[in-house]
């Protein structure tokens, strides 16, 4: 039963990123877990209100954890919640990465929340990347401020609803993936974000002629344990916590596609 | 320390009885809470607002329309407990009958009885942050649910059968091995399968689970011995006005 | 080995495995059904009690002759003693977190039947923990609704246990070819009074084995379920068997090897949590809840899921079927839906080229 | 301290009673003018949605009627519909159903000297601020109370409104080893309940005696719970099929309970009522405990009523040890019970004094009519009369003490205003 049991961390930094995320910086109390790679994610327990899937979204290499939370439910809010001192309970890492051994050109889309399992991609040597980040409203971006600092990445930040403060696009971010320019021979896309969101841009990018195998997405489901145990997060064929979150697009069409799989 | 208030409607008494019966929990319980007003336990009444509010009872009187709405103005988090503070209760079987005729029925004298013609859920009136089912409810869901608020986290409230608990405890079906008609499959979960445990089947006291199967479960009862008069009053008991379809 | 055991024989491995410290779990009747609790003597077996069972429907019955291992399945199954149905995880407390201990206790497990074995195996691949004593017992007499045989998993005990019986009553009288399958099973039998078995006790255990799988009535198609499933996945005969199915959960509750579970929170009022697992069902609306609301809301995908996760992707996931063909899920589902009938039908569908809505 | 002639004392919600109630009170020239104990508990007209059910629902149904009392319900229930069909539960099956019923009495009495009537006596606000102060005395209510439940899970499946209970006896019946830990907590509770006589005959008790007539069951067989014949203290008795030639219910503008007259003089149902005409009836261990506190055999003073529960109580655990000791499970859990036309009569000892049940059946066992009633319509008069009584002696206290000695006196009768609201004027009942 010790797969059970999580490893105490404490928070060391807070910071506030939008009015309902926050980033934890987490060091070990004691013992600490293996490395996490991009996409994989850890299991957090709040004491006494419960534990959840969150992704790493950063890779800082020196033994912290970092993760972005946004509140939307009783552990959630209670991790958002959490200032420097608290220590909660990790397990961890648990999940798929991204690949991205053959990647020369990058491109990485985001939805919401979806872009914190991708920020720590952001950093890694492509040819060329291109960031496609949505979200809301200007107020539901995130890590705002770091992304006007990325010199070496093509960014294009999109709303859903603009306000007289935002001067940049509005609209789903499957309008800029029509149009930027992208080499299809040597482009692998990595998508997050809401299920239909993924689907539309996936489709999208295979009428721009990317092949399948060089799309992956990250796969939500319910998850109560991270290691296959709990059954929750079955789709079709995938157990998500330990054959996802991230897959490979030839096997997730057909899953996206069912309805209510 | 947040301040608790019971508040009774047109009830029985039982389900706020049931706080009462947590013999070892009630004394531990008051040094974390504070009752603010619950009239059938103590003089004191104080005015609110209310961190909680505990709402036993339906709605039956053009009085209790005006209080309800009161009380979820003074409370934070609004719970309502039982058959009938969730469904209208067994007096709501006056929603299918002619309320003058029962009023006759029973006082000599009707012109004195202030009732409305139906009796409903208190989530009929004003919006509602959580709901005990049962009839009564059951005491441990009684206290995960105040544990819960304490603690701010999620109470634990399944919303699915009755056979799910049934199967969990290790009993043997009474539809499938004695043909005992038995309304677990659409009942909601939280008595812990009393009836099954006691060779009898699940009469629905805690109402309907969430989308619930009535009609695959009616010819089912039918093979197992019941009449259309029987089917018609089975659903027709403590939470004759919830959606069993 | 291969030894035969009288009645006396049969009580005597059951002290002998009490006498190891072992809780010996086998049949007994109980509220007019054979459940599994602890016995203390082979006397409580349940001695010449059989039973009818069909779709939704079971019943015990007496039987002519005294068989302690006359019946099918019943409503339990080992996972209870395995896989409980609710477990404690961890506690948190000011102190720090700290694992629940593991109080199983060492089991020896009486009386399991081939199809039960191989679930016991499946379930054990997932969940771990320690391995019980298996004394099984093959399946001279299927009932109204096994179909070990076409999921491989019976009439024969296959491996994993360490002492298979065969039950014989003829006019030479009533007694249990015992072969063991393991050292431990092989030590245990030596110190139980017994005959050595015959070749003639061997091969009346053959023949009777033999007959059982030829007089097994249900079998599923002899399709790859996996390809049938995945085919089906949008065919409009999921709706067909959502109106009749209860989404009560039973089957999955019943099922040998069905192993999810839901975490529970608790916290007491000096502020300790508990965290502990209860057995779930893919059945509940919140198994498959995320922030906003749950996946798989109708009765036709909770059926899809719970059939096509136990008959296809169990394959992808674990390597291997994850029925064994018992036949509770078709006994205690009060409505009766019987997976090989389902499995059959959608079968039809995909070789008539599969239905499209 | 002035003493007005004209007053009003109005209690808008009854604190510590089960339902909800108030009291006006109104005093002209010093004199009494009207005193009305106000039961605005809206009415749930069981006796109405009756008509039509099937007649093995009553216990279930009518259990609803309480939730303090639910197996009182049962028993009347189950007992009026067995006389309708002309069978009779006894032997094990009727001593399970008496000691279900023992479960009940010592759970809802000691509710109600511990939570609600103990605080006045001692000055408290309620139990919890009691347990304050005294703390180990209030945990020790709890724990009688536990055991009184107890015995209501393991016999009735649940403590409020069980579920094992049904026409003919049982849906299971235990097995006596079922029944051997509560034998254990039941010798615990023994002794707590010896404890909360002696703690509860030491308090001061305002003097009053009532003229009353009282009235309860006497049977041979021991103290009454779950059967006897009604008698009276001014020496009647009758079967009860003449109940209602004798108790007639009538409405009164004030209230949406029914009152009631015992051929047509104010009467007293329950713990007084009881005792004084069966405290010949209680075991050794209960009557010489009664003794040793000082009670007599005849008890007439509403606010000792708390001693006479706790004897109860005594009683009550004394005979759930009995009735464990020689529990032999049953070869089946219920008689088969038949409908045929008729009407059936059935009246027990609920904690708050006498229910009586009454039912008309066709022969389908269709209900034609129901009529039920509670002890707390019955005792309405009383306490009205007691109330009276106490403002009229008690002219020199200030607004603020008479009116809590007021709700005090409406207290010692444990009244239960969610049992007291719905009921049928048996006069004009149609059959
Ligand atoms: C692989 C993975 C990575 C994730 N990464 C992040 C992240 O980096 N940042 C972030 O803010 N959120 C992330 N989420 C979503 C996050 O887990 C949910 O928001 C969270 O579980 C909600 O729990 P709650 O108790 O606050 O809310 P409630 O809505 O009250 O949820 C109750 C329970 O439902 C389940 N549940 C609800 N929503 C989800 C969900 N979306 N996914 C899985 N289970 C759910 C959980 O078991 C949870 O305990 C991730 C989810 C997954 C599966
Ligand atoms: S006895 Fe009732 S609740 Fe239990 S499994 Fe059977 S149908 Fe469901
Ligand atoms: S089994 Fe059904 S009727 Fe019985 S207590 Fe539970 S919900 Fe109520
Ligand atoms: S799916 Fe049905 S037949 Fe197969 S193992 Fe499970 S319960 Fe047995």
């Amino acid at each position: 039963m010790t797969t059970w049991v999580p490893t105490p961390y404490e928070v060391v930094t807070r910071t506030v990123e939008t009015h309902d995320s926050v980033t934890l910086t987490l060091r070990p109390v004691a013992e600490s877990l293996p490395a996490f790679r991009p996409g994989q994610f850890a299991m957090l327990y709040a004491h006494g209100v419960g534990e959840v899937p969150i992704s790493i979204s950063a890779i800082p290499g020196d033994g912290t954890l970092v993760h972005t939370i946004r509140a939307v439910g009783a552990v959630s809010r209670t991790l958002h919640d959490a200032g420097p001192g608290t220590v909660i309970g990790v397990r961890g890492p648990f999940g798929t990465a991204w690949r991205l051994d053959d990647a020369e050109d990058l491109l990485v889309v985001a939805g919401g929340i979806g872009l914190a399992p991708l920020r720590p991609v952001l950093g890694h040597p492509a040819k060329r990347t291109v960031l496609i980040a949505g979200a809301r409203s200007r107020q539901d971006l995130l890590y705002q401020d770091e992304i006007a600092q990325l010199s070496d990445v093509d960014v294009v930040l999109t709303v859903d609803h603009g306000d007289h403060d935002w001067h940049g696009r509005v609209g789903f971010v499957t309008e800029p993936l029509a149009s930027i320019p992208l080499d299809p021979d040597r482009t692998t896309a990595l998508l997050c974000g809401p299920e239909p969101m993924m689907r539309f841009c996936a489709r999208t990018l295979l009428g721009r002629g990317l092949p399948a195998e060089r799309i992956q997405v990250s796969l939500e489901r319910n998850m109560q344990c991270g290691v296959g145990l709990c059954g929750h997060c079955q789709l079709g064929p995938l157990l998500l916590c330990r054959d996802g979150p991230v897959t490979g697009y030839p096997m997730a069409e057909p899953l996206l596609l069912a309805k209510e799989l | 320390m947040p301040t608790i208030a019971v508040w009774k409607f047109t009830s029985c008494d039982g389900c706020q009885l049931t706080l009462l019966d947590c013999e070892d929990e009630l004394l531990p319980l008051t040094e974390h809470v504070h009752i603010a007003h619950f009239l059938e336990a103590t003089s004191v009444s104080e005015p609110g607002p209310y961190d909680i509010s505990i709402v036993e009872g339906s709605v039956t009187t053009p009085d209790e329309t005006e209080r309800i709405r009161w009380i979820r103005e003074q409370s934070d988090v609004l719970v309502v407990v039982g058959a009938c503070a969730t469904s209208g209760g067994i007096q709501a079987l006056r929603n299918f009958a002619d309320v003058d005729e029962f009023r006759s029925i029973v006082y000599a004298r009707p012109e004195h009885i202030a009732t409305l013609g139906t009796s409903t859920a208190i989530s009929a009136h004003v919006s509602v942050d959580h709901e005990l089912r049962g009839c009564p409810i059951d005491k441990g869901q009684l206290l995960e649910l105040l544990t819960a608020l304490l603690a701010g986290r999620k109470p634990d409230l399944p919303d699915t059968s009755v056979c799910t608990d049934c199967k969990r405890r290790g009993l043997t079906c009474v539809l499938v091995a004695h043909g005992t008609p038995c309304l677990g499959p659409v009942t909601h979960a939280g008595c812990g399968a009393l009836c099954p445990a006691v060779n009898r089947g699940c009469y629905g006291c805690f109402g309907p689970m969430n989308r619930p199967n009535v009609p695959a479960l009616v010819p089912l009862l039918r093979r197992s011995g019941m009449g259309d008069d029987e089917l018609h009053l089975v659903f027709r008991t403590f939470n004759a006005d919830a959606e069993w379809t | 080995m291969n030894v035969v055991l009288d009645l006396d024989g049969l009580d005597a491995l059951v002290r002998v495995l009490r006498r190891d410290g072992r809780v010996v779990v086998g049949p007994v009747l109980r509220d007019d059904a054979i459940t599994l609790a602890e016995l203390s003597s082979a006397a409580g077996l349940p001695s010449g009690w059989g039973v009818e069972t069909g779709p939704g429907h079971y019943r015990v019955r007496r039987r002519a002759d005294a068989a302690v291992f006359g019946h099918s399945a019943g409503p339990q199954s080992w996972k209870r003693f395995l896989h409980p149905p609710r477990r404690r995880l961890l506690s948190s407390d000011s102190s720090g977190l700290h694992p629940a201990e593991d109080d199983a206790p060492n089991y020896a497990f009486l009386g399991v039947r081939p199809c039960d074995l191989a679930a016991i195996a499946k379930l054990r691949q997932i969940v771990g923990g320690r391995a019980p004593f298996v004394v099984a017992a093959q399946c001279t007499e299927p009932g109204e609704l096994c179909f070990c045989a076409s999921m491989g998993c019976g009439p024969a005990a296959g491996a994993g246990y360490d002492i298979a019986l065969t039950e014989r009553i003829d006019s030479d009288g009533h007694r249990f070819l015992a072969t063991s399958g393991t050292d431990e099973g092989a030590e245990v039998l030596a110190r139980v009074p017994a005959r050595p078995a015959s070749p003639n006790d061997l091969a009346l255990a053959d023949q009777d084995v033999e007959a059982a799988t030829r007089r097994m009535g249900r079998a599923m198609p002899e399709l790859d379920l996996r390809d049938v499933l995945t085919a089906n996945r949008d065919s409009a005969h999921w709706e067909t068997v959502a109106e009749r199915c209860l989404t009560c959960g039973n089957c999955t509750m019943v099922c040998p090897t069905c192993f999810c579970v839901s975490v529970e929170d608790t916290t007491d009022l000096d502020g300790n949590a508990e965290r502990s697992q209860r057995w779930a069902s893919c059945f509940e609306i919140d198994f498959s809840y995320l922030h906003g609301g749950a996946v798989r809301t109708s009765g036709a995908a909770r059926y899809r899921q719970w059939m096509t996760h136990k008959l296809g992707t169990w394959h992808d996931q674990f390597g291997t079927s994850g029925c064994v063909g018992c036949g509770r899920c078709i006994a205690w589902c009060p409505a009766g839906i019987d997976i090989t009938e389902e499995a059959a039908a959608l079968a039809t569908m995909m070789e008539l080229g599969g239905e499209r809505p | 301290m002035t003493h007005r002639a004209n007053r009003t004392l109005q209690v808008a919600g009854l604190a510590r009673v089960e339902g909800e109630g108030a009291l006006h009170v109104r005093t002209v020239g010093g004199e009494v003018d009207r005193v009305e104990l106000n039961i605005y508990e809206p009415p749930r007209f069981f006796e109405a949605f009756l008509r039509g059910r099937n007649f093995r629902e009553p216990p279930d149904i009518t259990a609803r009627i309480c939730g303090i009392c639910p197996v009182a319900y049962q028993m009347s229930a189950c007992q009026a519909i067995e006389d309708a069909c002309g069978v009779e539960v006894g032997g094990q099956l009727r001593a399970l159903r008496r000691l279900l019923y023992c479960g009940e009495w010592i759970s809802s009495h000691t509710l109600h000297i511990y939570l609600l009537h103990a605080p006045d006596f001692l000055g408290f606000a309620d139990g919890i601020a009691m347990a304050g102060a005294h703390r180990a005395i209030v945990e020790r209510g709890l724990a009688l109370k536990k055991a009184g439940n107890q015995i209501m899970d393991v016999i009735g499946g649940r403590a409020i409104h069980p579920v094992n209970v049904r026409v003919g006896g049982f849906y299971r019946v235990p097995t006596p080893d079922e029944l051997r830990p509560l034998a254990k907590t039941l010798h615990q509770a023994l002794y707590d309940a010896l404890g909360t006589l002696e703690w509860v005959a030491g308090f001061d008790f305002p003097d009053l005696e009532v003229p009353h007539d009282l009235l309860a069951l006497r049977d041979d067989e021991g103290y009454p719970l779950d059967r006897g014949a009604p008698h009276t203290s001014t020496g009647l008795t009758f079967p009860v099929a003449d109940f209602s030639n004798h108790v007639v219910e009538h409405q009164v503008p004030h209230s949406t309970a029914l009152h009631a007259r015992l051929d047509d003089r104010t009467f007293l149902v329950g713990p007084l009522a009881r005792y004084s005409l069966n405290s010949d009836r209680l075991s050794p261990v209960a009557r010489e405990a009664a003794a040793a506190v000082g009670l007599g055999p005849v008890c007439r003073n509403p606010f000792r009523s708390i001693v006479v529960r706790a004897v109860e109580v005594v009683y009550a655990v004394e005979e759930a040890l009995r009735i464990i000791d020689s529990y032999e499970r049953p070869d089946s859990p219920w008689v088969e019970v038949d409908p045929r036309a008729g009407v059936g009569h059935g009246i027990t000892e609920a904690p708050r004094g006498l229910l009586y049940h009454r039912y008309g059946l066709d022969a389908a066992g269709r209900i034609l009519s129901a009529d039920i009633v509670p002890p707390t319509s019955q005792n309405q008069s009383a306490i009205e009369a007691d109330v009276a009584q106490v403002v009229r002696s008690h002219q020199h206290l200030d607004d603020h003490a008479l009116q809590s000695l007021c709700e005090r006196t409406i207290r010692n009768y444990d009244p239960c205003i969610s049992c007291s609201a719905h009921f049928l004027d048996f006069t004009r009942e149609s059959t």
